[in-house]
């Protein structure tokens, strides 16, 4: 029997930081899963009991091998990233990932848009920080309710890169959405190759409109609910049309990232 | 793992390291984890349900969480049995340990046609078929709530199909010991049970079932007493071997099961929670074994009667 | 608590304050909790299992948990209807909101003359048939499975009692439905459903069951959604109202039986948990309408359906 | 309606102490608990979600009116107490209580005497710190397995009295168990006039024998798998022989501490 890598991970929280109204971020050791990729995510388990009874996804915010150090980014919704959210540093949380397949990462040398819908941009806020690492072009889009729903400035700051912000009561960057925001600087910001996006469905389905309007290719983060996370159990389909018929992939392992227009936002 | 003697058995002709089995829908063809962990920690994979034709399978949301479990409504989603043939039976031997297939159909013939494809299939150790499914009419429940209706359907797949036969029971039967029975004289080798039981949630914020299907079928711990109690009223019942399952995530669980009369028992769920459940249960008999100075697990089969 | 109209209704003939009801066997006589709460902060109290002669009951132990639920195992103990009568009828009125008295028997006539002993007494407003109840042979799930029999039995009591009658399910039947088109047929007003459901946990330690009774009925939030899915079924399947019951909680919880056709909701193990559930389920629905624009809370009788 | 007193306190965790190799001793600020006699028990909720489901039930160990403190002696044995023992000060308990009869606690200014198997010894503290304030003669028997698996002497000073030890592998007090303590101050101590004791049923038993021969009353207190704890489930029910008949009276409500001569102990 050959040795197989890791899929559980003993991940100590280093340190629990709010960083809006809402979110807190989650820096956890974890040199294992150091190595993973924008747009992979980590399924945690939340208790040690049976209720909540499944693990949660959580994509990676940040991953830094030399630190052996990942990011979580979480916002409240429910029991389970409530525990999480309320953990405290020195708990030893019970992870499995990398998982799924992250974003494509493209050398191209030419000006791609990242648009993230409130959480949506945990995962892009990685990629931002690799394409800024590796001196590609981009640009970062987020859209979010108020000023009080997004990081501060210097949240950005620290990863060299600054995001171009929408709120819907106008109350940081431009009065708006992510999608409004994005189709201004598609109009206004210069030629772009490529999309990359993460978010609610309606947010993804109006990119990928936009995508096919300026024939742009989109890569989109889907979200589902998840029980295994690795392929076994059927349990995240998602519908995408291939020669006009339905056919569902996972998006725990097909996905999370897919081509745009392949999905089939039902409307 | 290094094999424990203690914990080998025969289920009906299919040799097992352990009395563990992935239960099916819950590990797919056995690959999906198996980058990570060794599907030889089971005593045996059963795999994914399989039809006749292809099944795109029902619309999501498919699954929803439950107080302690889970409703699923996958709709028996898998690429039909030619494909099954083609593809995916040629590379089971790369799972090192046996492999049995769970079937479905619409018809009791469709059975018969599935189990006669996959008779004498080198990958294959053995059929369970799926009289049980909530969520599907297709491979559903109708064929097994009726003693006389599991009688001719398992009497057609039994002529056609000359490996180990194991028959998947619901609860949801008026009387599961009677559905047993019927099995049973109709030449099943074995049972297996539970299925998962029809429930439904519903979002109060849309005034809607959360599941695409509206219902699905709940499995993990919340049911496991409920299981235990069917296992135990079959397993006085009838004298071919049962598999026990619903809601096991550890050792003691697997041992209540055993000692309600399972030679064997299946993890569903809790492989979604703990991915090393076989693993673990696995030590976790072995040390049960050890603390009570038992030779071998079947001692303790039936031991709570 | 202060009544709002939004969420008065009239059961069949019982005037409630609100769709909420204690449920058999977990709220006693409505006296246990009365030094601390009010009985009125429920619409209705449904009072324990009550049978011809008395009852001990059975050995201990009576109760065990399970992942999200609870087994037990009480075996009807009661002090019969003549003390009832004597003792405790009188007093009902003291609780301040409608009393409902769940009766069992040994055979079909049994449950007659109790209806019959009960019949016109100031201090009850309607009857509750337990035809489910799985841990005891008395007012037992036998009676339950078969439409025949349930229709016979309900007709019978039906012609003893003259106030509103319901007749509480089990899941455990062959076809639920048919079961409740029988009783329905036979005269009963109200529907109220589901008993809990047989299950077992094993010792592993001891090797035995854990319960003196072996078996008893899983309750608590485990069963919810099989719960929520009867009642969807069985709303759908009749025009009498109904009364769901299995893991409810809070208002959510009460919500989705309601949005999947009951009239009414009752709460049972919720009672152990939070003996404050009543009061906290009453606010919720009101927040909920408030926050809905819900004008009563009627309009979302099976509005998911 | 008239204003009832409220069922469930909402308590604060102010210190959590482990006391022996496995005990620990839990401080909670509960006025309206503070009222509450030797016996009577409280009954917390162990976690939100609904895993574990059931409240559990622990004696008051102490109650002190002056302070509005009451402490809970607690020994792991399983989800529910692991909760408590591992709860950190400052978390609030959803407490139901005071609940059951308790000991009678009779002036008498005779000698009786105090038995406690285990942790049984909980609530015997708590009488004997009474009867201690009250001046009325007492002797508190314990037993257990070894040393370590009890509270250190100066646990038992600051309250005034020192408790007679007996363990089993005879590593502190007499070697032996509480039930040959108790034969032995039977024997040898001079008159007793009445058994109060609270410990596994085996021990119970043989109290209730020898407090027949030696022709004393015994209250003992027992314990059941409870669900409700006021008495409306009948989950707790414990077999009584009345008139040569079994009845069965519940153990949250009518006791749990009850004459031991009435109880039914199966053998
Ligand atoms: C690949 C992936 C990456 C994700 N990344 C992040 C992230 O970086 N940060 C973050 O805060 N959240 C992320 N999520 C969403 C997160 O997993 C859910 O919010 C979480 O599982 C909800 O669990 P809960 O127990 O807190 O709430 P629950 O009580 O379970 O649910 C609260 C609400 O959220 C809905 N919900 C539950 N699970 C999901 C889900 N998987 N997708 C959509 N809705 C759901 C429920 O229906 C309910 O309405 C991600 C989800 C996926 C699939
Ligand atoms: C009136 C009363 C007073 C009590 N006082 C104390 C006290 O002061 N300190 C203390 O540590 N414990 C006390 N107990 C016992 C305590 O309630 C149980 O140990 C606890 O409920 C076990 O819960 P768990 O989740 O930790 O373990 P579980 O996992 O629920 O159970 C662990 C083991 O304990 C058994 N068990 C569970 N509940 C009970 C019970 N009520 N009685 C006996 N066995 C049980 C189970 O069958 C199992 O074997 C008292 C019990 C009663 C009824
Ligand atoms: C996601 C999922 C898919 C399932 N698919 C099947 C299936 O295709 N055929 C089948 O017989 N049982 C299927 N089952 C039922 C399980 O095999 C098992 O009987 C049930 O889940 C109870 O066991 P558990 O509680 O350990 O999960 C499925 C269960 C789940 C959770
Ligand atoms: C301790 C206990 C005793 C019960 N006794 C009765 C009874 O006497 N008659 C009856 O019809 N149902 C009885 N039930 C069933 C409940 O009324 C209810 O149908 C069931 O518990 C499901 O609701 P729940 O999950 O809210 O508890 C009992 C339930 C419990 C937990
Ligand atoms: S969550 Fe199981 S296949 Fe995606
Ligand atoms: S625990 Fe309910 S009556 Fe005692």
């Amino acid at each position: 029997m050959q040795t197989k890598p890791a899929l559980i991970h003993y991940c100590e929280l280093i340190e629990n930081t709010r960083v809006t109204a809402q979110w807190h971020c989650l820096r956890l050791r974890a040199p294992k899963l150091a190595v993973a990729s924008p747009g992979q995510f980590v399924h945690l388990r939340v208790g040690s009991h049976t209720d909540p009874l499944l693990r949660r996804p959580i994509s990676i915010h940040h991953a830094d091998e030399s630190s052996g150090e990942i990011r979580l980014l979480v916002r409240p919704a429910g029991a389970g990233t409530e525990f999480l959210v309320r953990s405290k540093p020195g708990t030893v949380f019970d992870v499995m990932g990398p998982l799924g397949n992250g974003f494509p990462h493209l050398n191209e040398n030419r000006r791609t848009l990242l648009v993230g819908g409130g959480i949506g941009m945990a995962p892009l806020y990685f990629l931002a920080g690799q394409r800024r690492q590796a001196d590609l072009p981009f640009e970062l889009l987020i859209g979010a309710a108020s000023a009080a729903e997004l990081p501060p400035h210097d949240y950005f700051c620290r990863c060299g890169f600054l995001p171009l912000v929408a709120t819907e009561d106008g109350s940081r960057g431009v009065k708006g959405t992510a999608i409004d925001l994005l189709e201004q600087r598609l109009r206004t910001g210069g030629e772009a190759v490529r999309l990359y996006a993460c978010g609610p469905p309606a947010m993804l389905s109006r990119v990928v409109d936009l995508g096919r309007s300026y024939g742009l290719p989109t890569h989109i983060s889907l979200e589902a609910h998840l029980a295994c996370a690795v392929g076994a159990c059927l349990g995240c389909s998602f519908p995408f049309k291939k020669n006009g018929q339905i056919e569902y992939r996972r998006v725990c392992r097909d996905g999370p990232v897919f081509a745009g227009e392949e999905v089939y936002f039902e409307t | 793992m290094k094999p424990d003697p203690r914990l080998a058995l025969n289920l009906a002709g299919i040799a097992m390291t352990a009395p563990l089995i992935a239960a099916s829908g819950c590990y797919g063809y056995g690959f999906d984890y198996a980058a990570w962990i060794d599907p030889a920690d089971w005593g045996a994979v059963v795999v994914k349900g399989t039809t006749l034709h292809p099944r795109v399978g029902n619309p999501p949301p498919r699954i929803v969480e439950t107080p302690s479990g889970m409703l699923n409504a996958i709709g028996l989603q898998n690429p039909g049995v030619y494909y099954f043939l083609e593809h995916i039976e040629p590379r089971l031997g790369e799972l090192g340990c046996p492999v049995i297939v769970n079937i479905a159909g619409e018809s009791p013939d469709e059975y018969r046609q599935v189990a006669g494809l996959l008779d004498s299939t080198a990958g294959v150790a053995g059929l369970e078929i799926n009289i049980s499914c909530p969520n599907v009419r297709c491979g559903g429940i109708s064929f097994g709530c009726d003693p006389l209706v599991v009688e001719d359907l398992v009497s057609r797949v039994r002529e056609a199909y000359h490996g180990t036969l194991m028959v998947k029971l619901s609860l949801e039967a008026g009387s599961i010991t009677a559905v047993a029975e019927a099995a049973q004289r109709a030449g099943a080798d074995v049972l297996s049970l539970i299925n998962t039981i029809k429930g439904m949630v519903i979002d109060v914020e849309r005034r809607r079932p959360v599941l695409g299907n509206t219902t699905g079928g709940l499995s993990g711990p919340a049911l496991r007493p409920v299981a235990v109690r069917a296992v135990w009223e079959v397993a006085s019942a009838v004298s071919i071997p049962v598999v026990g399952m619903g809601g096991i995530t550890c050792a003691a669980d697997a041992l209540q099961f055993i000692l309600a009369g399972a030679t064997a028992v299946a993890v569903g769920t809790a492989n979604f929670v703990n991915p090393l459940a076989a693993r673990e249960i696995r030590t976790g008999l072995q040390r049960y074994l050890d603390l009570n100075g038992v030779a071998h697990y079947s001692e303790l089969i039936g031991a709570a009667l």
